[in-house]
This record gives C-alpha cells, structure tokens and sequence, in this order.
C-alpha cells in the first residue's frame, strides 16, 4: 500500500517536472543550447499565474496560460536579441550568456516584484481525493493532468501542424528546412518561445501548493537537467520519460533512504545512466 | 508597492544634519566633550551586511526595514546625544546569500567608511563568516542570526540579542509539552522535520536533546534538503509515524507545502514551527484559514512592545517582523552603548556592551524588557517565545510570563 | 625574450609591489586577495576547460574536498593546513580520477552536465555528515596567532602573497603542460578525439590525467581558502553558483586555453562584482547583480570568444608583420 | 566566354544569373558565372569537383553568404531574397548528400516539401503523384528517413522537392555514391518529371548520364564557365569528351 502511495506520488510530481523540463529539451533539440537560464522562467511563470491570481481573481491553473502567453512572447524577444548572437559562437559562449540571462532575470524579478515569498490560497490547496487508504492530492492531482494536457497539445503540435513539423525539420536539418522555405530564425524564436513558455507554464500549475520568489528557480534547475539528461538531451519523448523517473525515484528512494538523501540518490542514477547511456534512456528517438 | 525608497539614505540624513549643527553648538559650550564633539562633526557609521539578494532577500529586506526604522527614529530623537547629537548613517551592504561576499563587503565597510560597528547578517552562516572579519579588526557585530557557533567560539566582538537556537529547540518542546499538558494531554511522541540548514539542524539537535532528557520518544526524525520540490515523501512517514505533534523547522516554501500536505492527507496533529517561515506575515497569506491554530517558537514578537512596533505596521502594511524587530534592537543597543561609554570607538563600545545591561529604546521589546551579554557575547535575558496564528494574528501565547492570549490545542 | 615573458614579469613585479601601497589589512588587499584566489582556480579548472576542452561544471567537488580535507585535519588532529593541503590535493586528484571513469565518454554538453552532478553530490554527503563536517551548520578555523606554519594570519597582506604564489605556480604548471607532451596530446583530443586516437594517443589516459592535475589542485586551493575565510559550509565551497560555474565564467570572459585567460577574466569579474555591489547594493535590493549580469552578457556578445582573443589577435598581427 | 546559346525562341529565361561572382569565407569559388534556364528546360551544368557547380546551385537558393551578381527568376530578383522565401517562387532544390530529416518519416518528410505553399489544396494530389513516381516510399511510408537506404533517401529527397509543384527543380548530384540501377530509375523520374512541364537545373558528376537526359549543359572550370552548348553538341566536343567523358 505504501509502496503504490509512493508511485502515484511520483507519478503525479513527475509529470510536473515533465513539463517543466520540456521546453529545456525543446530549446536544445532545435538550437542546440543549454540554457541554464531556463529555471528562471519557471519563476516567471509562477510570478504571472500569481499576478493573474492576486490582480484578476483568477485560478492559477487558468492563469497558467496567461503565463505561457506572456513568457512565450518574451521568449521570443530573448531569443531574438540574445541567444540567435550566439548560436554560432563556441558553447561556452553560449554557457556564459544563459547563466547572464540567469543573474539578470531573477534580480529584475527581486527588482519588479519585491523578495516577498508569494503564495495563492486556492479552495482546493487541501483537498485530496481518498481511495481507500490512497490520498490522491488535488493541487497535485490538478498539476498532473495540467502537464498530460500541455504535453499533449505540444505533441499534437509538432507533429500534427506545419508549424511543429517545420520546428522539427529546423532542429534536425537547418539548411535543407530552409530549402523547404521554412524561416529557421523564425522557428528558433517560435521554438525559443515555446520552450519557456511550457516550463512557465509548469510554474504556473504548480501555484497552488508551490511558493515563488525571485530565487525560486534555484531549486529547480539542477532537477531539470537530471530529468532531460535522463531521457535525452533533446527529446521530448525523453522528457516525459525522464520527468518520471525523477519522480518515481524521488518518492520511492524516500522510503529506502532518508528524505535528505533523495537528491545523492538521484544523482547517482544520473551519473550512471549519463555513463552507460549518454543519449539517455529513449534517445535517439525524437 | 515599495515604499523604501521614501525614507533612506540621504533623506534620513537631511533633517538630522540640521539638529546635529544646533546641539554641536551647544556642545562647544561644553568643555568636557567638546574634543569629542570635534572629532564627531560627522555622522556615526554604522554598518549593515544582510542578504538583500538571492534567496534569504525576504529577510534581509525586513531587517533592513526594522533598522531603518530603528536609526530614523534615533535621528529624530536628536541623534547620539553623547556626541552632541550626531547621527546615525546607515552604510548599508549586500552579503547576496553568500559567506564569502558577507566578509567582503564587511571588511569594506570597516576600511572603507570607517564604521564604528556592524549589525547583521540575518543567516548564521553569513554572521559567522562575517564575524571572522569583524573579530580579527576589532570591530563589534551585533547579530539575531541564532546558531550556537556564533557565540561558542571564544570571540570578543560578537552579540548575539536572542537566544541560540538550541534554547530555541528545547523551548519548543516545553513550552509544547507544557501546553499539551494544560490540555489534559500527555506529550509522549512527536515528529521531527528539519530543512538540512545550519538553521534547522540546530534546532533539531535541541528539540531531540531535550526530548531525550524528558523522556519522549521521536517518532520520526527527518532532515531535507533545502529547496525541496515535493515534501509529499515526508508526509507520507509523517503519516505513518503515529506522532502527537510535529515541529516543522523550515522558511516558508517547505513550511506551507507540509501544512497543505498534512490537511490534505487529514492529518490534524498540532504544527509546532520553528520559527522560519512559520511566523512571516506571507505564511497566513498563502494559507488563509488553514494557518488558524499553528504554532511556533519565537526569538521575539511585536506583540510584546506594540507601542514600539506598531509604526512598522503603518508604515509597511504587515506587522513588525522578528527578524525586523531584533535589527532594530541591535541599533538600538548600540546606539545606547555608544550613549554610556561617551565616543564612538569600536573597543570603547565592545567593552560598553559586555558590562550594560541595556533597557531603553528597542531594548523593551525584548523578553525581559532589556539586553544584557554575557562574556560570550549572548543576550542573557533573551527567552524563547511561542506564539500561534489565531485570528488574523500571530500572537505570543507562552511562556505564560510573556503570554497574550491562551494557547489552543487542537488535538 | 618573448614578449608574453616580458609582460609576465612586469605583472607579477606590479603585483608583488602593489599590496605595499594598500592598507595591509584593508578592503582593497582583500578584493585582490579573493581575485589572485578565483584567477588561480580559473586556472587549474582552465587544465581541463581549455586544454582539453572539457567544460567542468564540478569543479567545486575538488575545491570543497581541500577546504574540509585540510580543516577537519586541523579540528581533530591539530595537524598543520600545510599537511592538510597535500592530503587535500591528493584526495582531490583521487576523487578526479574516480569521476573520470564515468564521464570519460562524454563529449561537450552532456560531459558539462555530468559533472554539475559531482559538486551537488559532495554537497549532500557534506550535509548529511555532520559528525564529520560539521553539516550544514559550516566548519570554522580554530582561531590561532599569526603564524606560517599554521597557515593564519591576522592581516590580509600574506594571504596576498599566498595567492599570489599559488597563481604563480598553477599558471607555471598550466604553461608548462601547455607546451609539453600533455598539452600536444590534449590538443590532438581537443581537435579531434577520433583520430589522435587513431594515430596513438590514449584518450582516456591523457584526459584522466588532465583531470587529476586539475582537481588536485583545486583541492589545495581549497585549503587556502579555507585559511582565509576561517568558516565555510557546504554551500559556499560545493556551492554551484559561487563556485563551479565561477570558475568556468572566469576562464571562458578572459579566453579559455589560453595562459592569460583565467588571470584577466578574474581579474575583470571578481572587482566588477565588487564595484556593482559597493556602489548599488546600499541602493534597490537586487541592482548591483542585475547590473553585473547585463554587463556579463554584454562582454560575452561583444567578444564571444573571450577577452583575450583580440589581443591575441592583434599580436599575431604583429608578428606575422614583423616576420616580413 | 560564354556563347549566347539562346533558349527555345520567344520565351523569357526562367532563370537568368549573369555576372554571377559568389563565395564563403575570403575567397571567391564563382568569378563571374552567367547560366539561364528556359520555361520547362532541363540543362545541366558540368564540371570537375571543385568548379563551384554546388556554389551556383547554392547561389540561387540563397544559401551562400557572400555573392554579387543578379539573379532572377520568373520576373523576381533573387538576390533580394533569404532563402526561405526562395520556395515560395517555385525553384525546389535537392541538395547534394539529400539532407533528408532523418528522425521524421517518409510521410511527414514529404509533406514538409509543401511547406512554402502550404494552403495550396493541389498537395494531397502531388502527394499521390509522388507515391506513383516512387512506389518504393508508399511501401516505407511511416519509416523513419534516417533507416533508409541511400537511393531511398534520394527519393525522398526529390519527391519533397516535388511536393512545391516547383517550375524548377535543382538537383545537385542526385546520383552520388548510389548503385546504377537506381541511378537509372532516378534519371527516368527525372525525365517523367520535365515531360510535367518542370524546369530542371541538374549538377552531375556522371557526364554520359546527365547529358542524355538534358537538353542544353554548360561546363564550369574554376569558378568560370568555358563551355555553353546543346547537350548533343557538347557530347560531341572533344574537350568535354577527352576531360569528363574519358573517351
């Protein structure tokens, strides 16, 4: 029984840190860089799902795509006059310019929107579902099928519209998608754009049982790369995968182990798995 | 939404230069301080190292506030009097969250603007390694960071205005024990969770110290790493723990994922907190109703001195915080040992602080309505306080000496 | 005499002669002191990160393991942090050959990514050891008087020329390397790992032992800064942030692979960080770092491959001029 | 240089380059290069391997970064132009070594090819007519294009091209490094396709092949174009017979 308690738990985080984690895959998978930035606009997320809910009355799981909305668009703008200078430059250069971006975005945050930790109170902040003796949280829950619905969306959308294919086509072969008359700049903001837009996304429904402050994204950022390094740098599928083993392994590792040692043991994994499989457990397929 | 911009730096200064040029006047009339009105002309520097960025910012912030507040109304009051009124200037400094960068910035501002002390730098770790600077240039740190280290290590020229944090953890047993116990309720197992900080395990060491020497059985012991993502795995034991109460010690994301965790699962046992996230105005904030009833320990309250903190409120529209609270009681006793020993020299003011016993100003809304270190360093005077969420308040509800209003136990 | 020499020694005669301008216990000293440290690590990291371009984003693994290494050597037994700083370094370079195992297929983006991991993992182990570490509570110096032999000293100036030193000795170790066998192998896997395997170079074997020279090193400067400070905690010395990711900012703004990369990025980073935070920080909570992040990225747009590169360009220019 | 071989009488060249000069990095590969293509032509251009052939067809679709010259298609200058915007004229290029995307599927490789005129409600029929040129991709449709042979690959390649419904189609060296049956098989696509009406640009090594299948050749020699001539005519030079043909 605890056993299952433990694997829905994991289940349920895990398809949290799925989504979070794909547009860093996503970013990637189409320009080939690691943007260690990327955490960062989770936070930024979070801050517009808080705002929506503090200003607008409005749940975060709604003002979650009033986040994606608005963190695309900056996405875009990022991309467009940061990253697109350096997608020639060696990969240190580009390291360099995302842990910039890192320091300039959460101190415009410390400066926008205050150090204040920020938390929305939601009617269901307590609620759990009860199976039997399975408690099924409701934020979690909510979280959950919030990130299975985006995952769908960004599925149905890379491989069911021009636009997603054509992202597709630009990360696997730049010059030959341009000789399909696709603009790659263009789908490298659309691309850039989308990638942290889902992660703000992920900050967003995660509002409900989950603080923001500026420095929020700190904890999430080596979570991340465990959970895209896990399924493969660049592969969304991977992602999905590695966001749930992460989870798994976080909440049952913590009936083994002790609570603090949960991350050792997760880094473990990641080491091993990095050495063993370095295209992660589904790479290769994109 | 940030008003602190009205009431810093230079305008803090403005209407006080003026005072301080009157009451020098009438200083050169007076022989016997009028070298020392001489050699003061100026304003007294004082230095303040806190986290203003990076991830314990939020606290840094308020204590900024509680000491800007502290050294507006100071100046106001006419300054140092001791000096012919001089005032007192904030130089202010950033730590980021980082020890070595508190240090830095701390040796700045002591070869840098000369100041005549330091407060700060709310997190033990930034404190320690700011008071090796502070130590080894002869230069008193006054600190609310509550970390046995600070004040065990033998040097001269640290304060510590509150308890140490193992006082604080047995305290919380207790004074929880003692509530329980006023309830008809014999405390014989508690759970334990601790953020694995210089915080937190410290705390937890003085909780299960303590439960060792009363007899009561923890149940479950668990630390975690800070910035945990998911607390559900610690819920999960806590579930399974049978414990009658749990003492969380944790800042405020942790703190509100294991109260939401805990309704959620129907766990209903008392929250004891340790201080942290539990008692920031943020904590009933984000969870409304459900942090009716949770307790925690408290290195002090603004309840205790209303009259003191109640101009925090008014000012910053959220009540006077601890952190906040204590920084104004550093100022404040400093300013009054630089009152007693008569000049604003660093060894002359350390050896005012280790012999004073300090009751005015700020003093007051410590327990025991004063200050008073011991060759250590630590606030002798200073007692653990618990409060508890009731209303829309944090109100101090023990030990019954200091009490407000009566604890409710909810088990 | 070369000219890079001639520049070498007028550096280091500035160096060696600037502290006696300073109070020797003063801020100035101290922001120098902190550099000359950060340039030396940049550069041990800049073994790895430059001549075999393999980005370590670990290396606080190696720094954290000479600062406890030597300290708890000196809590419990008394021993002297000289003692220390060769256990340290010889715990380092095992630790560094330990973690090559694993990592050594790794190429670019995923070999960074694998060593984020070590630093986080010495971070955990270091807090969930208290009994050992102190924990996450941090460990201090035993205060002790001035004295060389125990490695502490009131004043700032002979941490100076201990940093000072040490920059001397790990660039001699990094040009030395450069320009020997090592450094030819290394290239030869730099530029292509396939063929210098081809025509004969043990990959494996030259990357472990770039690794080993590297980590070992940041495990005595470790110790050294340990000294310095008198306390740290987990986060500071297995800190990412502060520590691995600095490291390898330092090395890539000054230019990687090359001598002078690591001494000017530190050099340019470590007091622009001090400048932002004493002229910003008594101002809005979060200007002075929002301010030297856009000066980062600012550096890195104008001149992505680094600070050097144009200087080192224009001597190329020169000398290929003066060669006609 | 070049002799004024017009194109068939009373039609505008579907595409003109003249005084085409293009490189990469310092130095120029093309000095002054001028070739046109008629309405439904098929020309080839010949030449050793480092002619420039590639930077010619590379030049047209924009894709070098240096050139200076003029180029226009149907009317438009192209030399104004990215080249995404290339396709959307109607000019389909299949590159040199096929720059299939290997992680996609035949299918959806296809239907990238419409991707510049994506509204275009003839698609659905180009993508039969694509399965009917090259029935082996029907068979491989949901395959991924990166497990495919090499002569599928080609396939693939120039059945996205199609996918434009392009007025040209360029091919660079289509038959490279492919087995000759399937060399043969995709030459006779190549002329199914001219008889459409499709103009076609073709760079091949093969001399024999390419100038029996095209109309019209010309001969690049380090950056220049020495020989302009009908396909037959230019079968029967003995320079171009002694350096490419080996007789």
């Amino acid at each position: 029984m605890v056993v299952i308690q433990a694997l829905v738990d994991g289940i349920l985080i895990g398809g949290v840190y799925a989504v979070v984690s794909i547009g860093l895959t996503l970013v990637f998978g189409v320009m080939g860089i690691v943007n260690f930035a990327q955490a960062e606009f989770l936070m930024l997320g979070m801050f517009v799902g808080y705002l929506a809910w503090a200003w607008l009355g409005l749940d975060p799981l709604i003002g979650s795509v009033i986040a994606f909305a608005v963190v695309f668009a900056l996405g875009c703008v990022v991309q467009h006059t940061l990253i697109r200078r350096v997608l020639r430059a060696p990969p240190v250069a580009q390291i360099f310019l995302t842990v910039g971006l890192l320091i300039v975005i959460e101190n415009a945050a410390l400066l926008g929107f205050g150090s204040q930790f920020r938390s929305v109170t939601t009617p269901y902040q307590t609620s759990a579902l009860r199976l039997g003796d399975l408690f099924i949280s409701v934020p979690y829950l909510a979280a959950f099928l919030m990130s299975v619905v985006s995952g769908l969306a960004l599925w149905l959308f890379m491989n069911r519209s021009w636009y997603g294919r054509a992202m597709r086509a630009t990360a696997q072969d730049g010059m030959a998608a341009s000789l399909m008359g696709i603009d790659a700049d263009r789908m490298r903001r659309i691309a850039f754009g989308l990638g942290v837009g889902l992660t703000a996304f992920g900050g967003a429904v995660i509002l409900p049982y989950f603080t923001v402050h500026p420095t929020v994204g700190a904890q999430f950022v080596v979570l991340m790369f465990t959970v895209v390094v896990l399924g493969g740098l660049g592969s969304v599928a991977g992602a999905i995968v590695g966001g749930q083993a992460v989870g798994i392994i976080q909440s049952l590792s913590a009936m083994a182990f002790p609570v603090q040692l949960q991350n050792l043991v997760l880094f473990l994994v990641f080491i091993t798995v990095l050495a063993l499989r370095p295209q992660g457990l589904v790479g290769g397929a994109r | 939404m940030d008003k602190r911009s009205d009431h810093r730096g230079p305008r803090l200064l403005r209407p006080t230069r003026r005072a301080a040029l009157q009451l020098g006047g009438a200083a050169v009339a007076m022989p016997f301080i009028a070298r020392l009105a001489y050699a003061q002309k100026g304003p007294v520097n004082v230095g303040v190292v806190l986290p203003l960025s990076g991830a314990n910012a939020q606290f840094g912030v308020n204590s900024l506030r509680g000491i800007e507040l502290a050294a507006e109304q100071i100046n106001k009051a006419g300054g140092i009097k001791a000096l012919g009124g001089a005032p007192i200037n904030l130089v202010v400094a950033d730590s980021t969250s980082t020890p070595t960068t508190a240090a830095t910035v701390g040796q700045r501002l002591i070869t840098q603007n000369s100041v005549v002390a330091i407060l700060g730098a709310y997190a033990s770790s930034l404190s320690i390694a700011l008071s090796e600077v502070t130590e080894r240039r002869d230069i008193p740190l006054l600190t609310m960071s509550f970390s046995d280290q600070i004040t065990s290590r033998g040097f001269k020229n640290i304060f510590q205005v509150v308890a140490k944090a193992s006082t604080l953890g047995r305290a919380q047993l207790t004074e929880t024990a003692e509530i329980a116990k006023d309830a008809g309720q014999t405390l014989q197992r508690v759970a334990i969770m601790y953020e694995d900080t210089a915080y937190g395990t410290s705390q937890a060491a003085g909780i299960r110290e303590t439960a060792k020497q009363t007899g009561i059985t923890i149940v479950m012991d668990e630390a975690y790493p800070l910035g945990i993502t998911d607390v559900t795995p610690l819920i999960n034991k806590l579930r399974g723990a049978d414990a009658q109460a749990v003492f969380p010690a944790s800042y405020l994301n942790d703190g509100l994922q294991i109260i939401r965790s805990m309704r959620q699962q129907r766990i209903g046992i008392p929250v004891i907190g340790g201080a942290g996230g539990y008692i920031i105005p943020d904590f009933k904030q984000g969870l409304g109703e459900f942090a009716e009833g949770v307790l925690s320990i408290a290195p002090g309250s603004h309840d205790l001195a209303p009259e003191l903190t109640a101009e925090f409120r008014q000012r910053h529209g959220y009540f006077m915080t601890h952190e906040a609270l204590e920084h104004a009681v550093c100022l404040s006793v400093l300013v009054q040992a630089i009152e007693t020993s008569g000049k604003a020299d660093p060894a002359a003011i350390r050896d005012t602080l280790h012999t004073t016993r300090f009751d005015q100003g700020w003093a007051k809304a410590m327990t025991g309505g004063a200050v008073k270190f011991d060759q250590t360093g630590l606030n002798t005077l200073s007692e653990p306080l618990m409060v508890q969420w009731q209303g829309d308040d944090l109100v101090t509800v023990g030990p019954s000496k200091y009490a407000k209003k009566k604890p409710i136990w909810t088990a | 005499m070369r000219p890079s020499l001639v520049l070498a020694a007028v550096a280091l005669t500035v160096a060696a002669l600037l502290p006696l301008t300073l109070d020797p216990a003063g801020y100035l000293i101290r922001v120098l002191t902190v550099t000359l440290l950060f340039a030396a690590m940049s550069q041990a990291w800049n073994i790895v990160g430059g001549l075999a371009n393999q980005m370590s984003l670990g290396h606080a693994a190696f720094f954290g393991i000479g600062a406890y290494t030597s300290t708890i050597l000196l809590v419990n037994y008394g021993l002297s942090p000289w003692i220390g700083m060769l256990a340290g370094a010889a715990l380092g370079a095992a630790f560094a050959a330990l973690v090559s195992v694993p990592t050594m297929g790794l190429r670019g983006h995923y070999f960074a990514l694998a060593t984020l991991a070590f630093g986080e993992v010495m971070r955990v182990i270091a807090n969930s050891w208290p009994s050992l570490t102190g924990g996450p509570a941090g460990i201090s110096v035993p205060f002790a008087p001035d004295s060389l032999l125990m490695l502490q000293f009131k004043s700032t100036l002979p941490y100076y020329y201990l940093m000072l030193a040490a920059l001397v000795l790990v660039t001699a170790v990094f040009v030395v390397t450069k320009a020997g066998a090592l450094g030819y192998r290394l290239r030869a896997v730099k530029e292509n790992p396939d063929a210098a395997e081809v025509v004969g170079v043990d990959t494996a074997r030259v990357k472990t032992i770039a690794a080993v020279m590297s980590g070992g090193i940041m495990a005595a400067l470790g110790t050294a800064y340990a000294q310095f400070t008198f306390f740290f905690d987990p986060e500071t010395v297995f800190g990412l942030g502060p520590i691995s990711i600095r490291v390898a900012l330092i090395a890539i703004l000054g230019g990687i692979g090359t001598a002078a990369g690591p001494i000017v990025g530190a050099f340019v980073i470590i007091p622009l960080e001090e400048l932002a935070n004493s002229w910003l920080s008594a101002g809005t909570a979060g200007l002075s770092q929002l301010v030297y992040g856009i000066l980062l990225m600012l550096i890195i747009l104008v001149q992505p491959r680094g600070l050097v590169a144009p200087v080192e360009a224009l001597a190329a220019r020169w000398r290929t001029r003066r060669a006609r | 240089m070049s002799a004024p071989v017009a194109t068939s009488p009373g039609t505008e060249p579907l595409l003109s380059v003249e005084e085409l000069h293009a490189g990469y990095d310092a130095a120029d590969v093309l000095h002054g290069v001028s070739v046109t293509v008629g309405m439904g032509e098929f020309v080839c251009v010949l030449g050793a391997n480092t002619a420039g052939k590639s930077t010619l067809l590379r030049s047209v679709s924009r894709l070098v970064p240096r050139s200076r010259g003029r180029i226009r298609f149907a009317g438009t200058d192209l030399m104004a132009l990215p080249s995404h915007a290339v396709p959307g004229l109607g000019i389909a290029h299949v590159p040199e070594g096929r720059h299939v995307f290997p992680d996609m599927t035949v299918e959806e490789n296809l239907r990238l090819g419409a991707f510049a005129v994506r509204h275009d409600p003839a698609i659905s029929g180009r993508f039969d007519g694509v399965l009917r040129l090259f029935p082996r991709l029907a068979e491989r449709r949901r395959q991924r294009a990166g497990t495919l042979s090499g002569g599928e690959q080609q396939m693939v390649a120039v059945g996205r091209a199609l996918m434009l419904g392009p007025r040209l189609l360029i091919l660079d060296e289509p038959s490279h490094g492919l087995a000759p049956i399937v060399v043969d098989e995709l030459h006779r696509a190549f002329l199914d396709i001219h008889a459409g009406g499709t103009a076609i640009l073709l760079v091949e090594q093969n001399t024999a092949l390419a100038l029996s299948v095209a109309s019209r050749g010309y001969v690049l020699e380090s950056g220049r174009v020495v020989l302009a001539d009908t396909a037959d005519a230019l079968a029967d030079n003995p320079r171009v017979r002694e350096a490419y043909l080996g007789i």
